[in-house]
């Protein structure tokens, strides 16, 4: 185990990758030179040179279809968007492409390629910078989309992400890069995709959360723990594929549930976990599913509004004692 | 001028007369085909092959008409000449990619008549198992990365093919193919941004049929020679004569040859025509009767057949056989196809994810 | 009242706005001289000429930014798309743009466009060409999006889509274009949006339907009260805003509630219903609310498995007397 | 050759000196500004325009260090010739958008330095309501259609902003603004193409600073001559000095003339430079100090200063009396921006719709 930031145990999955399997190669604006807009592949380029550290002009549908091509015939490509925001541009490539070729082939084509970068929100930066993408892209069989929350789940989810022989959108958050935790070593270190993880265990009420609301979602279980409130706290890790018997089952247990989610609320993340949990655990539900997301609005500028369209503590605190009748 | 060329009858319905009518291009060239490295053998073999083509695709309109294919059905009619001077420009191992209207692309690529007839039926058989259909045809066996729907989607994942032989250190290339309506695209000139300034080894094939569905090129581009558009990027480039199969050989090698020997990539505009609508539902009526004709006078399959009868390289006795081993070869490919299975109706979930237990959603 | 088809009420919409408002104009490929790739604008061309009825080259993400920048400066931009699967390659001028503007700008700039087209699978076309988008774009605020499932409703939603001063997306049917009913010719028929309509009054449970899946339901309900089951069908009509209040009543009725959608399921439009009607009528619920959607799988090419893939009567009869416990 | 101006003390902490070592590229130059139709009031006009939107981003970026700016910031210093020069080339009633990198294009339309200070505090009185920020300043009093934060996301809009202008048969032009790396976007190829196509009175600005982000022009495009883009489409094309205000004014009124009467668009690549890092952020160590250095010499306000003493357009009082006044100017701005009140928390749902009714979900 090592202590290091987020931004590191990325870089650190990308290197080991790329170490053992030549295949694989880095490609995305301001990834090599320039060692990342967020220095998440900060020396790469110096360590693996040109070919497989890649920068691109500013042409996201372009080089997302390169990757693509490049997966066809076998090599294994990371494209890096600089925010997920960006691959709005590319999503035809994404959607109609990379996920749907195995299947338009009848499996002759596998697509091996990662797609990552930061997502969500990132500060103050307006409506065109903070969109949270992963239930837009989770909506299309063929995709695999993976949100982790701490360093080690960035390392591992990563690292099986490389290694998988499927797209896999991999979503970081540009506002965890800088956080530390321990990072298993262990260049075999592997979290499967479509895993999740009780993060905290508890009894009372289930909290679903992930990325960066995990955080969120950790901040009010220690709030309410003051007030002999234990909550369960579940990170997904895979959107999709989701891992919903681990949900499931602790609302089985504690009857209740909140899911924390930083998408715009129409078809988020929380509206497809509340759709298999009512269906699943009808009978256990002893309240409503609340969630807890950004506002229904683009994502304004000024810090007030903008620290009241995020999802907050508050607003997680309320629900969970709301689903709790207290 | 027209020249007349021994005319046959035509008795298998739905397979068109090789016109009687022809502008001979081929003959009274400034070279033969000798001169331009083709032997005889294969210059006979390209003419099989464009009458494969064409006689597949006569079969499969004809099938359509009797609601045995689904879905749309985009004809490759008289644009033969381009699949087939590509593919004997390249080597097996080489790379092709396309965009929808890519019957006579995989089946110049060798993708069987019997697996492009089966997928035409949705049959388990077909070429990409039932799932892709007319559109979206692969063939991994073939080096054929499909069939592609999505107008231009193709040019960036043939860029990255290409992208893959120079990371790779190959000696290979690969052929993407594209439509005229595809040049409006932006992924278009980001791909040959791209591909210049990545040096990469693609040529890039725009098959100005002069048309996208009933827009006329000039409707649809400030310059109507698409070739231009290399300029841009300083990228060679060339307007080559689409039902010429001998022009097509030789432009498509002499851009081959410096993708694969130098890493320069090209963009080739090849002025061909289809005779038919853009879709089985099109009547066409955008465009006039004359226009039509004219072209079909020059006809890429015609016009090879008057050259290789002119030069002594087949009798009529021999295009009777060739004819006939065709139309043989296309009546087993719909028989085939007609008595293959429909894919089981668990082949729903396969080929979504390789993952054996991928936990799909209700 | 006329009898009409699908197509043209959707013509005879945009006509009548075109004659009453000469800020309104018709753009996107084969839209004139080939009257439409589904000849829903047959005629337009030659009625109102090349300056308000215009055809483009396959550049959906130029001339999205061309409507969207012409509705910036005060006119009423219809695009229309050939299928909803082509406006992907423009997904960053819809998302990005047309609905982020107004608010971005603090109110400046409102953008009154209409993006139209067929959504949906129409038939045996394969992954690229059968997608149903309505989940998608109405997860972003800042738009609205439309999804009639009648003549009528068509014109009446059309025509207050064009009034609409913001932008307002509207999905139709290839396979509904050629449907025929009663429309009404009054030039002042317009439909509210985020109105949602009892297509079908019934007591014992609730099956909200939306375009072409409504007539899915229609048939279900026909076939069902042979064994005395009276179904309620809702149409929502508009996806978003999404009418709620009228869904909740109706379950608050009859208890029981089923959700036909065409959307692939993960954060489809059915799992947004559920969210609310759970958290709303979560008393009031004999039943988990059960959907019916496409498979989660890209759309297939062959008859068999298309047929298969697609929300089936089956399927929605099977799930009703599911959540009828019969 | 470098020569010397009278340096002045510049004592306002975070402002700079308009630097006393200029290559002179006006004085001297074939034409004089009454030449190409400028009077003198207009070139004074100039000059203080450029100062204010020096003077504005220097004290932005003091400002961003005390952390009452958010997100991101990126400084325009250093291309102000290009927002004048082009801005003094149109009229009030023609309309100008942008990328993100929008301050001084915004000011120089007649945006008040208020305004704009106040929506980078993310204030009620900002420019877009503190709804927007830095990268999306819009202000539909003075036709500035933004700020828009998506590369190459506003060029198709700038194209329909003309189309609407053709469609009103207005003799208004639209000016296009965008970055170099704007360039390899593909909705840049799709709208020149349709452009000139339809013929729309719309002038495309390529801001050429020589980067995007880190990326030399050189590695992001296969021709670094980005006005040759043009070729394709058969658009008539031009580089232009851009540390040379007047030949910005010059390059962009032939432009928007032949737009405005003929409407034909054109693409104007202007050679700038940013001093500044992209963004606050970016210490910009992907060039030389060297390179830096050399194009401060030419500093586009030092050599208008330069020009102006030089031909007695003004006198070195004047110059102290346009530098007190633009900092007054800028120190309200910055009283205004600090003292405005914060949005009300109720504002988060106004301008999302313009119904006043809108059911919003939870
Ligand atoms: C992005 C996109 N837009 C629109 C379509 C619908 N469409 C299918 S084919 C076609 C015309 C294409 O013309 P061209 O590229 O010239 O190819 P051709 O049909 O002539 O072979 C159009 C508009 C599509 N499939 N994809
Ligand atoms: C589509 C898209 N991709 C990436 C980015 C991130 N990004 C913001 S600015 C920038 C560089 C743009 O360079 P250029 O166009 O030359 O403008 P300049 O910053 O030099 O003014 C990049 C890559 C973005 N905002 N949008
Ligand atoms: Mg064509
Ligand atoms: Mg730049």
């Amino acid at each position: 185990m090592a202590v290091m930031e987020f931004r590191e145990a990325v870089r650190l999955a990308m290197i080991e990758e790329m170490e053992r399997d030549e295949r694989v190669f880095l490609m995305g604006e301001e990834v090599g030179l320039y060692d990342g807009a967020y220095k998440v592949s900060k020396g790469m380029l110096e360590r693996f040179g040109p070919m497989r550290v890649v920068d691109t002009p500013i042409s996201e549908a372009g080089f997302a279809g390169i990757g693509i091509g490049a997966a066809m015939v076998g090599l294994r490509p990371i494209i890096e968007f600089m925010t997920w925001n960006f691959s709005i541009v590319a999503m035809d490539q994404i959607v109609n492409h990379a996920a749907s070729i195995l299947y338009m082939s009848g499996g002759q084509f596998n697509i091996p390629i990662v797609f990552r970068g930061p997502n969500g929100a990132a500060g103050q930066l307006g409506a065109t910078h903070s969109r949270s993408l992963e239930a837009t892209y989770a909506h299309w069989p063929g995709l695999k989309v993976v949100t982790p929350a701490t360093p080690a789940d960035a390392k591992g989810l990563l690292k099986s992400a490389i290694r998988d022989d499927n797209p896999v959108l991999v979503m970081e958050s540009e506002l965890m890069y800088g956080m530390k935790g321990e990072v298993p070593e262990d260049p075999e270190f592997l979290i499967p995709l479509g895993v999740g993880e009780i993060k905290r265990p508890g009894k009372d009420v289930t909290v679903v959360a992930h990325s960066k609301s995990y955080h969120l979602a950790e901040m009010a279980a220690q709030e309410l723990e003051k007030d002999g409130i234990e909550v369960e706290i579940i990170d997904p890790r895979t959107i999709r594929p989701l891992d919903i018997e681990l949900i499931v089952s602790s609302v089985k247990k504690t009857n209740r549930l909140v899911i924390v989610d930083e998408c715009a609320p129409f078809g988020g993340v929380a509206s497809e976990i509340t759709y298999h949990v009512q269906l699943r655990a009808f009978d256990y539900l002893d309240a409503p599913i609340v969630r807890v997301t950004t506002k229904d609005t683009p994502a304004p500028y000024a810090k007030n509004l903008y620290e009241y369209w995020m999802p907050r503590l508050d607003e997680v605190i309320e629900a969970i004692k709301k689903v709790l009748y207290r | 001028m027209a020249q007349k060329t021994t005319a046959r009858t035509n008795d298998t319905p739905g397979a068109s007369q090789i016109t009687s009518e022809v502008s001979p291009s081929l003959v009274g060239a400034t070279y033969s085909h000798r001169d331009i490295g083709l032997s005889d053998d294969q210059v006979r073999a390209m003419y099989r092959l464009m009458l494969l083509q064409r006689r597949f695709e006569e079969a499969a309109a004809k099938a359509y008409g009797e609601r045995k294919i689904g879905g749309f059905l985009h004809l490759y009619i008289g644009q033969e000449a381009v699949s087939t001077g590509a593919e004997f420009a390249i080597r097996p191992d080489d790379y092709v990619i396309s965009a929808y209207r890519d019957h006579g692309i995989a089946l110049a690529r060798g993708v069987s008549a019997r697996a492009c007839m089966a997928e035409l039926f949705g049959k388990i058989t077909g070429c990409s198992r039932g799932k892709g259909g007319s559109m979206h045809y692969f063939s991994r066996e073939h080096n054929f990365l499909g069939g592609h729907g999505i107008v231009g989607g193709q040019i960036p994942i043939g860029t990255g093919v290409a992208w893959a032989i120079k990371y790779r250190g190959e000696d290979k290339v690969c052929l993407t193919f594209m439509g005229d309506g595809a040049v409006a695209q932006g992924v278009f000139h980001e791909s040959l941004n791209m591909a210049m300034l990545w040096r990469l080894p693609v040529v890039y094939i725009i098959e100005n049929n002069e048309y996208g569905m009933g827009t006329a090129v000039s409707r649809a581009h400030a310059t109507p020679d698409l070739a231009r558009r290399a300029l841009a990027y300083g990228m060679p480039n060339a307007q080559i004569d689409g039902m010429n199969v001998f022009e097509v050989y030789r432009g498509v090698k002499e851009a081959v040859d410096r993708a694969r020997r130098e890493h320069i990539p090209s963009l080739l505009e090849i002025k061909t025509y289809r005779y038919r609508g853009h879709s089985m539902s099109d009547p066409g009526t955008y465009r006039t009767k004359e226009e039509v004709e004219a072209y079909r006078k020059r006809d890429p399959i015609a016009n090879l057949r008057y050259y290789m009868l002119e030069v002594g390289l087949v009798t009529e006795a021999d295009l009777e056989e060739i004819e006939r081993s065709v139309r043989a070869e296309i009546q087993d490919a719909v028989a085939f196809a007609e008595s293959s299975p429909l894919p089981p109706e668990k082949t729903l979930y396969e080929d979504v994810y390789t993952d054996p237990d991928y936990p799909f959603l209700a």
